[in-house]
This record gives structure tokens, sequence and C-alpha cells, in this order.
């Protein structure tokens, strides 16, 4: 299964480079987007995959029981997507106002606004 | 207990919070901004005292030991660059009290501020690589607001570019450090120095540090990860291109020298040779760069790269003399490089622009500003007795010493052209007469300034280039705590020791 | 002790003298002069210690760290820069009193002028090379000060500009040399370096450490093909020149080779190196000074040959020539700073400064006449004046030279005839002449214009009268320090008929005739104009104009605004570094791991692939950001699957709120079409695959490695016993890693404000810049 | 209609989401949940709020800025970590009681849940802002 996963990172971040690369706006958070979830997505496959084996010690347990998930790079992802969350919550509105100040969605054309 | 080592994350917070909250006075604001920065200072220069004769202090956030918890780490460098957050924050937070506008004060311009300085601060301090991921982000975001606010268009336009770049930085931060995870079982950076040592696995390793190399890189706008600076510092107001300059471009620079002298230590061969490069073409493409320019703050912005690179070219050399000159040199340059930015700011204030072409009789205007300048424009670019040259000099030794005779001449030469473009800004804005016509911007409302407010302009400027006089004066004693911090760089196993408490 | 007072003496002055103008009125130049008076009766009473082989010294530490202490020591070079600097240095403090009158800057000035006349004075007094260097960097600022002191001028700004960039490019190799010598010698005391000689000139670092050394000595010393900023240099005021272009900052380059000979000279680099430049300088000088009208340049041009012979004579390495280079050094100084301010004063009095506007001064401007005329018989060496015997001197010592002393004497015979043409032109020609002065509203200078003249003037006559007054007690002691031994000085008029005697006449002879020759020499020099681009001054304006031009090329090429090329560039870059280990990364038996793969997920997968492609693919705005969502759900699910409750919830709940974020902001924004001509979306696909590539092989080499499970095992045991919670994630979050999540609130806290402050700060608020 | 059918399900979907965040935070420490979740769904209730009345109502009905609840947040959080200074330990030290309830038995209650707690009011401030903001504008640039 890491091999599939590692193949999906793979094409999330390819085509999240392929989408800041174009000319739109919109496109390049989609772009930015997909490369967070890549991110994520390899941080989540290179801590080790298990099925069925929550991080959440039992009622009666003191300790997790082996084998387990390992919670750390868990509790990486959720501050890193929470993060993120932040992030792309500021640019969505940053590239709104963007068009609104400079009239385009075009990312050239914006490059070329005096600044 | 050692609170020291946090009050530089909690004060900054805590005044962050405080400003946040009581948003609806600017009084209050300014009152709780300043007195917070203050705080915030003598914390960081009480830390500073602590470490000098060149001690480890780390802490155990949470009390969970390393490397389970996350530990905050001061050796002198981090200290030296807590002490530099410090200074410039506090002049910022003085400078802003006349030079940020009303709307801008109202709409979070305080908070900003202080939660910045808190992620600067966390990523000096903390000796954990997610930890040091959060931080930057932190930074980030609060450099982000602080770029778009005012609504300008300029503003955001640049900022789009500043954000893209940056954000493509994190990601490839965020894989570097969850993979480095995944690998090592560990994210604490005397943990990782310490298993790295023990058990080097080059290509993944290595891997992970092209990753770091690039996203500090981009951080630190080396080239060619450079190009966003440029574009967008010129945007926001002078006090926050003053607090970016002498702050943000600086954690970058940390960070490779914390990680490249600690933990990726086993591709010296090719990463030394590599930051020469990257150095050298630094320099030259950002003093290019700003010779190129006409306005003021572009000009400085590109001087910002060109600055980056002298500090990368002591990494390069990697010597104890080397480490200690690009030490010292970051601490030059942020303080001489904020003065600057105010000195713009005051002069956009009084003309409504800072394109050299149309300014002009600044001289004649404010002789005691235009002396401000002259003294930190002739620190930048390494004239003596002021911190620059000292700072050039050192790295110049080293280089020397170390018979990296290429990068010498490089250095030698950006100097070279710096002191011209230095001076080109004086004569054009200090020494020529003004035009004719006075040009000011119509748009800008008539420049004038009440005399406290001239003051609140001008004490900052004062006490940074004081700070870079003194610097260069009192060299000694600064390269003694940078000689020191640069030994603890070369020498990471008293840091591993006191975070771990146990050695390879 | 007493070695640093005459500095910080200087330095203070230099901090108190905008005071000036407030308190002294037209006595400014007066009072200001006591100063620089003192320090040369300081000076003179030092001399017998000199004298008597003795020293002064002063050293303490100050930057242990980088080889630099504040070290002096007076010897008898030191001495006699000293005596110099101080003794002209006075008599420019009181002239600049008269020439700049109710100037409202005049505190400035002198400001200017004490900060110079510190640093030089540091200069020839650091025991220290690094010392030295920082007080040679200060004589560069003070002269880009003094230099553009009139700065409304654009000709003044531009020549202290160059002055400044000039003279700083030689310190800053020369600094490197310092350091290369330091390196080699083993330390940076000047003293322990003099006696380090053989080591020096052994070691492997002696060529580029020398030849930078020089770059730094040639270019303030004003050597061919730097000279060009110092006839530039004459925008400054008649003082400045006077001071800094004839007697001093100028000659500090000419003192550093005097210095460092015994450390560094007798080599034959040294010898051909110093000689040739020397030679060359002299010689360019003088036929540049030809063509000259304006009074000052003609004396700069003349200053540049001058310091030429200087060069040339320390380059020689012999006794005599190193005798004949002090001696002529302090009659240059002598007659040249009078000649300056003669110019000055002229200038001043009548309007201009071309030679031919001016005639018949004499009767109107009597004193400034006799003192004109004074410096101007010691600069042609007519006897009985001190130039005579610094020419005697010099013409011996050039026909003992080791080598090539008929070269050196015919360009020596030309450079000093043509010197005398000037010395006619501009120190006697404006006087003489029938009939009715001119221009008609000259009129005398006040006492201050003429008496620092007169007395240059008049100690040119009288030290060539009485030789031995410097001869033993000043020249002696300097020559000591310079050929590291003792060398007899004894300085006479009379040498009976000899050779140099015949030299001297024939010099002579041949000046006059080319001053009676000068407008036909004039008018040959303006046809055999060369042309601009090919004369070092040329160069140098050409690059100056052209840099910022050239930069814009350059960085336009490299920095173009464009954020998609950003982004290309950084990929790229980043592509090519990780190539290196790539190879190392695709270890691909671990494919071979495909195994273990559940149908539901490789479905799940698949879907994902699906809407990721779909996301890429999709034109319509709506449909990109629904495929976005079905890819997060996809993520969520794995995270189901793969044992993360938790991420899943955060994953699912953040998903739906950026959706929603997305459709407001979407709405407004056009639709997306591509935008790119092929070969940039066939360029840009290549990158996304290859960095998409490189991605994947991290991500399954990082799986493939056992990691060290140490942490996570120590949560799994710790987290219900010492943090109270079964949710280790959550216990991570809120207690293990719980400053993470308070950096991460603070980034949500800080996005918020942002967002709030985007939608609502808008231009309309108002704002001003700052 | 669409409108009506929305009021009445935010009248009554509202609270019960709400009910159902703070259980998401309380019991977070030992199952899925915790301060960020809670206070999603929290937020998301709020906004459930805004879309049927809208956003001025919202605004009334919360009768605290939202920026406001960030800074509390944030405070909270951070000083969650005071009172183990006091103890001479660590900043951010988890320190725990545990009280005999009635009914429950003991429980421990720590300061992590007090950190916890600071999260789940900023997220909600964050949250609010940014949709408040957003739908202000929105109504705005209707009109």
């Amino acid at each position: 299964m890491h091999v599939l996963l590692a193949i999906l990172s793979g094409i999330l971040f390819a085509a999240g480079v392929w989408l800041i690369l174009r000319r739109s706006l919109a496109r390049l958070v989609l772009g930015l987007i997909l490369l967070s979830q890549a991110a994520n997505l390899v941080i989540f496959t290179s801590g080790g995959l298990h099925r069925a084996a929550p991080p959440i010690v039992g009622e009666n347990a003191t300790a997790l029981e082996a084998p387990y998930a390992d919670p750390l790079p868990q509790a990486l992802i959720l501050t890193a997507i929470v993060i993120s969350f932040g992030l792309f919550a500021f640019f969505l509105v940053l590239i709104k106002r963007a068009h609104q100040e400079t009239g385009t969605d075009d990312i050239d054309a914006m490059s070329e606004v005096e600044t | 207990m050692n609170l020291l080592i946090v009050l530089p994350v909690l004060l900054p917070l805590l005044t962050g919070v405080g400003t946040l909250l009581l948003r609806s006075s600017t009084r209050i604001q300014h009152v709780v901004s300043i007195t917070g920065s203050a705080g915030f200072l003598a914390s960081a220069i009480l830390l500073l005292v602590r470490l000098r004769d060149g001690g480890i202090l780390a802490v155990q956030l949470g009390n969970w030991p390393a490397p389970f918890g996350i530990t905050f780490v001061a050796d002198l460098f981090s200290a030296l660059m807590v002490l530099l957050t410090a200074v410039i924050g506090f002049t910022v937070a003085l400078y802003s009290i006349a030079a940020i506008d009303l709307p801008r004060i109202r709409y979070g311009y305080h908070p900003l501020l202080h939660f910045l300085l808190m992620g600067v601060s966390g990523a000096f301090l903390t000796g954990d690589m997610f930890n040091l991921y959060v931080w930057f982000e932190v930074m980030l975001i609060a450099s982000f607001v602080l770029l778009v606010l005012g609504g300008e268009k300029a503003q955001f336009a640049g900022a789009v570019k500043y954000v893209t770049v940056n954000l493509l930085a994190s990601m490839l931060f965020l894989i570097g450090a969850g993979v480095l995870y995944g690998k090592t079982g560990t994210l604490n950076f005397a943990d990782l120095a310490f298993k790295l040592a023990q058990n080097p696995e080059p290509a993944l390793v290595n891997t992970s540090a092209i990753l770091f190399l690039v996203a500090f890189g981009i951080k630190a706008a080396v080239f060619p990860f450079f190009f966003w600076l440029p574009d967008s510092y010129h945007v926001p107001p002078a006090a926050v291109t003053a607090l970016f300059s002498g702050l943000l471009t600086k954690v970058g620079v940390y960070a490779l020298m914390r990680t490249f002298s600690m933990i990726f230590i086993h591709d010296m061969d090719f990463t030394g040779p590599l930051f020469l490069v990257l150095a050298g073409l630094t320099m030259v493409i950002g003093v290019f760069g700003a010779v190129a320019q006409g306005e003021m703050k572009r000009l400085l912005s590109f001087h910002i790269v060109s600055q980056i690179g002298y500090a990368l070219m002591g990494l390069g050399i990697f010597t104890q003399l080397a480490l200690s000159g690009a030490i010292y040199f970051t601490l030059h340059v942020a303080i001489a490089k904020a003065a600057l930015f105010f000195v713009v700011g005051y002069v956009a204030r009084r003309r409504g622009h800072t394109n050299l072409a149309r300014l002009g009789g600044l001289l004649r205007e404010s002789p005691l500003v235009a002396v401000l300048f002259l003294l930190a424009a002739l620190s930048l670019a390494g004239l003596p007795p002021f911190s620059g040259f000292f700072a050039k000099f050192t790295l110049i030794k080293a280089g020397l010493e170390a018979s990296q005779y290429a990068i010498v001449a490089v250095a030698l030469l950006v100097s070279m052209m710096t002191l011209f473009s230095m001076t080109k800004i004086w004569n054009e804005a200090f020494w020529k007469d003004a035009p004719e016509r006075m040009d000011t911007d119509a748009r800008v409302p008539a420049p004038y300034l009440q005399a406290g407010d001239k003051w609140l302009y001008i004490l900052p400027i004062i006490l940074l280039v004081g700070i870079t006089i003194v610097m260069g004066l009192a060299a000694e004693p600064i390269l003694q705590m940078t000689g020191r911090a640069a030994e603890q760089l070369l020498d990471p196993a008293p840091y591993i020791r006191q975070v771990l408490g146990r050695m390879p | 002790m007493e070695m640093l007072l005459p500095i910080v003496l200087t330095l203070l002055a230099a901090a108190l003298s905008p005071l000036l103008r407030h308190i002294s009125g037209r006595w400014g130049g007066w009072i200001a002069s006591v100063l620089p008076a003192g320090l040369f009766v300081f000076f003179l009473s030092q001399l017998p210690t000199v004298q008597a082989g003795g020293e002064r010294t002063f050293s303490v530490t100050w930057i242990p760290s980088l080889g630099i202490s504040l070290a002096f020591r007076l010897d008898g070079l030191s001495l006699l820069f000293a005596l110099l600097i101080a003794g002209v240095g006075t008599l420019v403090v009181i002239y600049a009193g008269g020439y700049l009158g109710g100037h409202p800057h005049r505190g400035r000035f002198y400001a200017f002028l004490f900060l110079f006349m510190s640093s030089m004075l540091g200069v020839v007094l650091a025991d220290n090379l690094f010392l030295l260097f920082v007080f040679w960097e200060l004589t560069s600022v003070a002269s880009f000060l003094l230099i553009g002191f009139s700065h409304e001028k654009e000709e003044a700004r531009r020549s202290a500009l160059q002055a400044l960039l000039i003279t700083g490019l030689g310190g800053l190799a020369m600094m490197a040399g310092f350091i290369l010598i330091a390196i080699a010698g083993g330390t940076s005391e000047v003293s322990e370096l003099l006696s380090r000689g053989d080591l020096l000139r052994s070691h492997e670092l002696y060529l580029p450490a020398l030849l930078l050394l020089l770059l730094g000595a040639f270019t303030k010393s004003a050597q061919a093909p730097f000279h060009f900023w110092l006839p530039g240099a004459m925008a400054a005021p008649a003082p400045v020149s006077a001071y800094l272009h004839s007697a001093t900052m100028v000659k500090a380059g000419v003192y550093l080779l005097a210095r460092l000979n015994p450390a560094l000279g007798g080599t034959d680099e040294w010898h051909y190196l110093l000689t040739l430049a020397g030679g060359a300088t002299m010689v360019i000088g003088a036929l540049l000074a030809g063509p000259q009208t304006d009074l000052k340049r003609l004396l700069g041009y003349s200053t540049v040959s001058a310091l030429g012979m200087l060069v040339m004579l320390i380059g020689l390495s012999t006794d005599l020539a190193a005798k004949a280079a002090l001696v002529f050094l302090v009659v240059h100084s002598l007659y040249k700073a009078a000649l300056f301010m003669v110019a000055g004063t002229i200038d001043h009095e009548t309007g201009t400064r071309d030679v031919r506007q001016l005639h018949g001064l004499m009767r109107v401007m009597p004193f400034t006449a006799i003192a004109a005329v004074l410096a101007a018989l010691s600069m042609t060496g007519f006897p009985p004046l001190l130039g005579f015997i610094g020419k005697e001197l010099m013409y011996e010592a050039k026909m003992q030279a080791p080598s090539a002393s008929l070269f050196l004497l015919i360009a020596g015979v030309l450079a000093n005839a043509v010197n005398i043409a000037v010395a006619i032109l501009s120190g006697m020609r404006p006087f003489i002449g029938r009939g009715k002065h001119h221009p008609a509203q000259a009129h005398e200078g006040t006492l201050t214009l003429w008496l620092g003249p007169l007395i240059l003037g008049l100690s040119g006559l009288l030290l060539g009268l009485f030789p031995d007054l410097i001869g033993i007690p000043l020249i002696e002691p300097a020559v000591r320090s310079v050929r590291a031994e003792h060398v007899d000085v004894d300085l006479a008029l009379w040498h009976g008929i000899n050779p140099v005697l015949l030299l001297s006449i024939l010099t002579i002879v041949v000046g006059v005739v080319l001053y009676l020759l000068r407008h036909r020499a004039r008018d040959a020099s303006a046809r055999l104009r060369v042309p601009e681009l090919l004369l070092p001054g040329g160069v140098y304006r050409r690059m100056i104009a052209a840099l910022p031009a050239f930069s814009g090329r350059l960085v336009g090429v490299i920095h173009n605004g464009n954020l998609r090329s950003y982004l290309f560039t950084i990929i790229t870059v980043f592509l090519i570094l990780a190539a290196r280990t790539f190879v190392d990364l695709a270890d691909w038996p671990v494919l071979s791991r495909l195994g273990d793969v559940e149908f539901y997920s490789v479905g799940l997968v698949v879907l994902m692939i699906a809407a990721t492609l779909m996301v890429v693919a999709s034109r319509t705005r709506l449909a990109a950001v629904a495929a976005l969502g079905v890819l997060g759900f996809g993520i969520a699910a794995l995270y189901v699957i793969y044992s993360a409750p938790d991420l899943a919830i955060t994953q699912i709940l953040v998903e739906t709120l950026t959706v929603v974020i997305f459709l407001f902001v979407i709405r407004h924004l056009p639709r997306f079409g591509e935008r790119s001509p092929r070969p940039t979306q066939f360029r840009d696909g290549v990158i996304a695959v290859l960095s998409g590539t490189m991605v994947a092989l991290f991500s399954l080499k990082a799986s493939g490695v056992q990691m060290d499970s140490a942490i996570s095992s120590y949560f799994a045991e710790n987290s219900v016993p010492a943090a109270y919670g079964r949710n280790v994630v959550n216990v991570i979050l809120v207690d293990f890693r719980a400053l993470d999540t308070l950096g991460e609130a603070t980034v949500l806290a800080v996005a918020a404000i942002g967002v709030y402050a985007m939608i609502k700060l808008r231009k309309h608020h108002g704002r001003r810049a700052g | 209609m669409n409108a009506l059918i929305l009021r009445i399900s935010a009248r009554y979907l509202s609270p019960i989401l709400i009910g159902v965040s703070v259980l998401l935070l309380l019991r977070g420490h030992n199952d899925p949940g915790g301060g960020f979740i809670g206070g999603l769904l929290a937020a998301s209730a709020m906004s459930l709020l805004a879309l049927a009345h809208g956003t001025a109502s919202a605004r009334r009905s919360l009768r605290v800025d939202p920026r406001t609840l960030i800074a509390v947040g944030l405070l909270l959080a951070l000083t969650s970590g005071f009172p183990a200074l006091f103890g001479g330990r660590e900043w951010l030290t988890g320190m725990w009681t545990l009280p005999e309830l009635p009914l429950i038995g003991a429980i421990p209650l720590g300061t992590p849940l007090w950190f916890d707690v600071g999260i789940y009011i900023s997220v909600v401030g964050f949250t609010l802002t940014i949709v408040f903001a957003l739908s202000e504008n929105d109504e705005e640039e209707a009109v």
C-alpha cells in the first residue's frame, strides 16, 4: 500500500506543480492546496501504515498495545492541516481581493502591475 | 524551571493578545506594545547575559524529557539572534507609533507585529524540527498580513508572489520534516544529530537536506530563490519593511546555519562549495539589482539579498572565524538595514515618495536624518569604524585564511558596488538640490510632521545607528560572543549533551 | 598615551566644529588653527627623541580577535609626515577661515577637515596594519565629504564619488593584501612585520599580497591608470586641494610604500612594479598637465606627476633614492600647498581660474604674488630654493639606479621640464605682464588668504638656504625608517659642477622653452586628442554611466517580475540539486512490496487520482472545487482506514470549510482557460512529472526505512499514567507538544486578522505614506 | 421555502451542534475530538445561523466580536501553562487534580483541558471572523 500512496503523493505533487505554473489565480490556490495534501500524505505514509489500530488506549489498559498506528505523525499532520487551513483561508481571500484591486486573475498580467 | 528562555516567545504572545483584546483604543495599544517589546528586550538581554560565556540552556517544555516533548534550547547563537529580534522589535514598535497610520493600527497592526516577533523568537529558540516549522508559519502568516494590511493595489500584487513562493517553501519544509521523522523517528535537533551521527543514511538524509536547503534558501532569499523579496518588500510601510528585512530572511539564514552545522553534515563536500557558489551569486545578483534601482525601498530591498550572500559565505567557508563573521554580519546587517528603512520611511513621510530622481535637498532640510543615513549607509557599505567593516573584515579574513580566494574577490567587489549604490542614494536624495518644482506625490496629504512625531521617527534611527557604531567600536566583546557561538556550532556535542543528557 | 592624544583631540575638534559658527564669526579660522598649531609644536618637541634614534610608542588592545590593536608608533618617517600634516594643516585651517568667509556651513567644513586630519594622523602613526587601514578608509570618507562640500554642484558630487570609488576600490584590495601579509608574517603589528622582511619576501603569498597592497597605495596616490580622480577632485574648495591633494592624503600611498619598504621592498617585483608605475605616472601626469588652462587642474596634473616621481624613487630602493624621495616629498608639499592656496585666492578674488584670463596681478595682489613666485621657483628647482636640492638629489638617485637609469633620467627630465612650464604658468604668469591687470575687479585677499602661501613659500627659501635645518633632524631619521638602517643625510646647495647640475640646468632650459611654446603644444595636443574612451577616466565614466543600465538588463533577465518563472526556477533548481541523490533514492526493490494492498484502498486511490485529474483538467470553477472536495474526503477516508480518526474528522471539517470559503471567493473570478502556449505547457508538464516522481520516490524510500519508535512508544506508555488521556493524538496536541498547538492557534488568529482586514480595510478608509 | 427550511433547521440544529461540539471538546482527551474539532463544529453551527438569519443577527446572538474570542482563546491557552510556573515547573507542564465528584467519581481535571478550551474558543473566533466577514462582504456586494 505504501507504493500506491507514494504514487498518489507523487501525482498530487505533480498536479500541484502543474497548477501553480498556470496563469490563473484560482488554479494557483488549487495547486498549492494539492501540494499541501501531497505533503501530508508523504508524512502519513512515511510514518507507517496500520489498519484498525488507532492510537487510543483501551478502557482498561494503561498503554497502547502493539501494533498501533504511530500517533506522532498524526498529530503533526493535524497541526499541519490546521495551519494550512489558516493559510489557505487567508490566501483565498487574498486572491479575491487581488483580483478586485488589479482587475485581473491572470498572474502574468498581475506581475506587470506596477508594484 | 527556567522561564527566561520561554519569555521571548511568551512576552510577544501576551503583548499580541493584549493589543488584540484592547484594540478599541489606539493609545492603549501603543502603550501595551511599547511596554511589551521593552519587556521582551529586557528578557533577551538577560538571556544573553546568562549565556555570554558560552553556556547552553535547554528547557523541556511541559516537563517531558527530550526527545519526547518540545525542547527549547538557547546557545549563544540563539541568544544573540533573540536579542536582535528584540532590538528590532522594540525600535519598530517605537517607530510605528508615528509612522503607522490609524486604519492599520485599528485593523490589527500591533498584534501582527508581536505575533511576528513571537514566531521569530520561537524559530531561534526551538530545538525541534517540527516546532521550527510551526514558528516559521507563525512568522510567515504574520508577515503575509502585514504585507497586505492597508489594502493598496500594489500590496496585493506583491503579496500574491510573496505568499505563493513562501507557501511552496513551507510545503518543501514540511515534507522534509515529515520524512526526517519517518526515517529517524525523532524531531529533536540534538537527537537528530546524535542519531544521524551514529547511523547516517546518505541518500535519504541528503535528499532531506536538499529539501531543507531549498526551503530555508527561499526564506533567506538566496539566489536563485530570492525573487519574491524585491517584488514585495517595498510595498508595505517602511516600518514593516524594516521589520522584514531585519528579521525574516535572518530566520532563514539561522535555520541554514543551525541545520547545516549540526544535522546535515554528511555531505559537506557538496554543500560547502554549493553554499559558496550560491553565496557569490546571491551577492552579485543582489547588488546588480540594487544598482539598477532608482527607488530607495527597492534599492535597499535588493541589498538585503546581496547581504544574505555574505552570511552564506561564512557558512560555506565553515571555519570558526567564518561562522563568527557570518553571525556578526547577520546582526550588523539587520540593524543597519532597519535604520536605513526607517530613514526611507521618514523621507516618504516628508515627500510622499522615495523616488531618487525626484528627491533632493534632504541634507538642507533634515541634516540630522541625513547624518544618520550616512552613518548607516557607510556601515552597510563596510567602511570603518562601523559594524559593517568589522563584519566584512572578519569574513574576508576567514576566507583568505581558508584560501577561498574566489569568494573573497567577489565579496570585495560587491562591497565596492554597495558603496556605490549607497552613495548614489546620498548624492541623489541628500546632496542634490531638490528639483525646481517640489514634486510631491499629489495623492498624499501635505507632508507635515508635528515636532513630537518627528522625534518618534528619529529616535529609533538614532538607537539603531548608535548600535551599529557601538558594535563597531566595541567589536571585540561581540566578536568574543560570536566566536564562542561559532565554536558551539562547530562542536554540537555540548548542545546534544545539554538537551539529551548523553552523548554519541 | 601622548600618541593617542593628537588623534583624539582632532576628532573631538571635528565633533565640536559645527558649533564654531555660533561662537566665532570671522575669527573661526584663527580659533580653529590653535589645535593644529599646538600639534605642530608637539611634534616638533618630539624631534630630539626621534633624531637620537628613539621612538614613541603606545599600544592597547582593541580587537584582538581580528588582530587589530590600537598600536601607535612615532619614528622618523611618521614624524616627518605628522609635521607636514600639522604644519600645512595649521596654514590651511587659517586659510579656510578667509576662503569660506561667512559660508553658512563652515562649521561643517571644519568638522570634515578635522576628521580628515585626525584620520591622516592615524594613518601615519598607526603601528598596526589594520588600524592603519581603518584610518586609511576614514581619510577616504573625509575626502568624499570635503570634495563634495559644494554639493549643490553636480560636478562636486560626481568628483567626490569618483574619488571615493577609486580609492575605495584600492582600499578594499589593500585590506585583502594586509590580511595576506598578516597571515604570511604571523602578525599585524607593523614594527614586527618590518623585522620579518625575509620571511615575508619568501612567502608564497608575497606576490598576491604585494599586488593587492599596491592597488591600494596606487589608487590613493593617484598612480596611472587610477590618476584621473585627482584632477577630477579639483572640484573641491581650494583649502581641500591645498591640504589633501598636495601635502597629505595623496601622499598616503607613498607613505605606505616607504613604511613597508623594509618588510616588502628590495625584491625585483617591488622594484619593477614601483618604478614602472611611478615612471609612467610621472610622464603621463606631465603630458596631461600640458594642455590644461585651469589653474587648479594644472596643479592637479602636476601633482600626479610628482606622485609618480615619489613612487618611482621608492621603487629604486637605494639609500640615495630614499633620501631623494623624502626631500622631494617635503619640497613638493610646501610648494604645491602654497600654489593651491594661491590658485584659490586668485579664484576667490578674481572669479576665474583660467590662466589665459589672468595677468598683471602683481600690483594688486603683492603678498600673494611673492608667495606664488617663491613656490613656483621651488617647483622649478631653481637655486637657492629647497626645490633645487630636491631635484639634484632626484637626478643623482636616478643616475645611480640599479637598472634603466638612462630611461628614467630622460623621463625625469621631460616630466620636470613640463612641471617647470606648469610652475611658470600657474605661479608666475598670472602676476606678471605689462598694462592693466586682469580681471579688472581683482584685489588682494585678506591676511588669512595670503599668510599661508607666504609662509610656505618662504620656508622653501629658508630651507633651501639652510638645508641642515631639516636634513639631519628630520630627513635622516625618516630615511632610517625607510631603509631600516642609518644613512647619512648631508644636504647642500652646491656640489660643484657635475652631471647633475648640468641636468638641472638643461631641465630649466627645456622647461622655459616649453612654456614659451605652450600655445603650440596646446594646439598640438588638441589635434592629438585621444578618444576619451581610451583614457582611464573615460573608461571609468563609461562604466559608471553604463552600470545601472547594464544591471537593469542583467537583473531583468534573472528577475523578471513574473511569479510563474520564479516558481519554475525554484522547482527546477530543486530538481537539479536533488538529482544528485535521486539515483540513490530509486531503490527499486521496494516496489516488490506491492503485495499488501486492499481492494477498497485501491479503489479509493483510483478515485482520488481521478479527482486530482479533474482538478487539473477542469475548466469550470465549480467542478474543480467539487473535485477538490472529493479528493479531500478521499484523504479523510484513507485516514479512517489507516487508524487516524482525529485526522479524518479534522480533514472533513477543514475540507468543508475550505470549500465554503472557496465558494465565497471563486464566484467573482473568471473561468480558467489555459493561457500558456504549447511549449510552455510541455515544459511545465515535464517539470511537474519530474517533481512528482521525485516526491513519490522520496515517499517510497522514506516509508521503507525502519524507523526508531522510541518516541511513539514513550507516548504509548505515558499517555494514560502521566497525562491522563487515552486519545494519544490529543494528548500530544494538548500536552506533549502543546507548544505546536499554541503556535497553530496563533497562525489561525493571525489569518483571521488578515482576512478581516483585507475585507474591511479598503483604500477609501484613508491612508498615508510611510 | 428553502429559506424557511434553513431557518427552522438552523434553529433546532445549531444548539444541538453546539452541544455536540462541547461534548467533543470535553471527550477529546480520551476519544477522537478535542478543541480544534469541537471549535470547528461550533463555528459551523454559528455559521448556519448566519446563513439562515443574516450575519447581523448571528453577530448579535454571539454578543462578542469573534476577534475578541480569538484573543480570549489564546489567552486561555497560554495561561494554562502558568499554574506550572507557580509549582516551579516548566511552562505548559500539565497540572492535574483528581476531585471526587458525586455520581461520576474521581475525574482528572488538568490544565491541558484548560488549554484545549482555549484552542476551542480561538478556533470558534477564527472561523467566525472569517465567515462573518465574508458573508457580510457578500451581503454588501449583493446590495
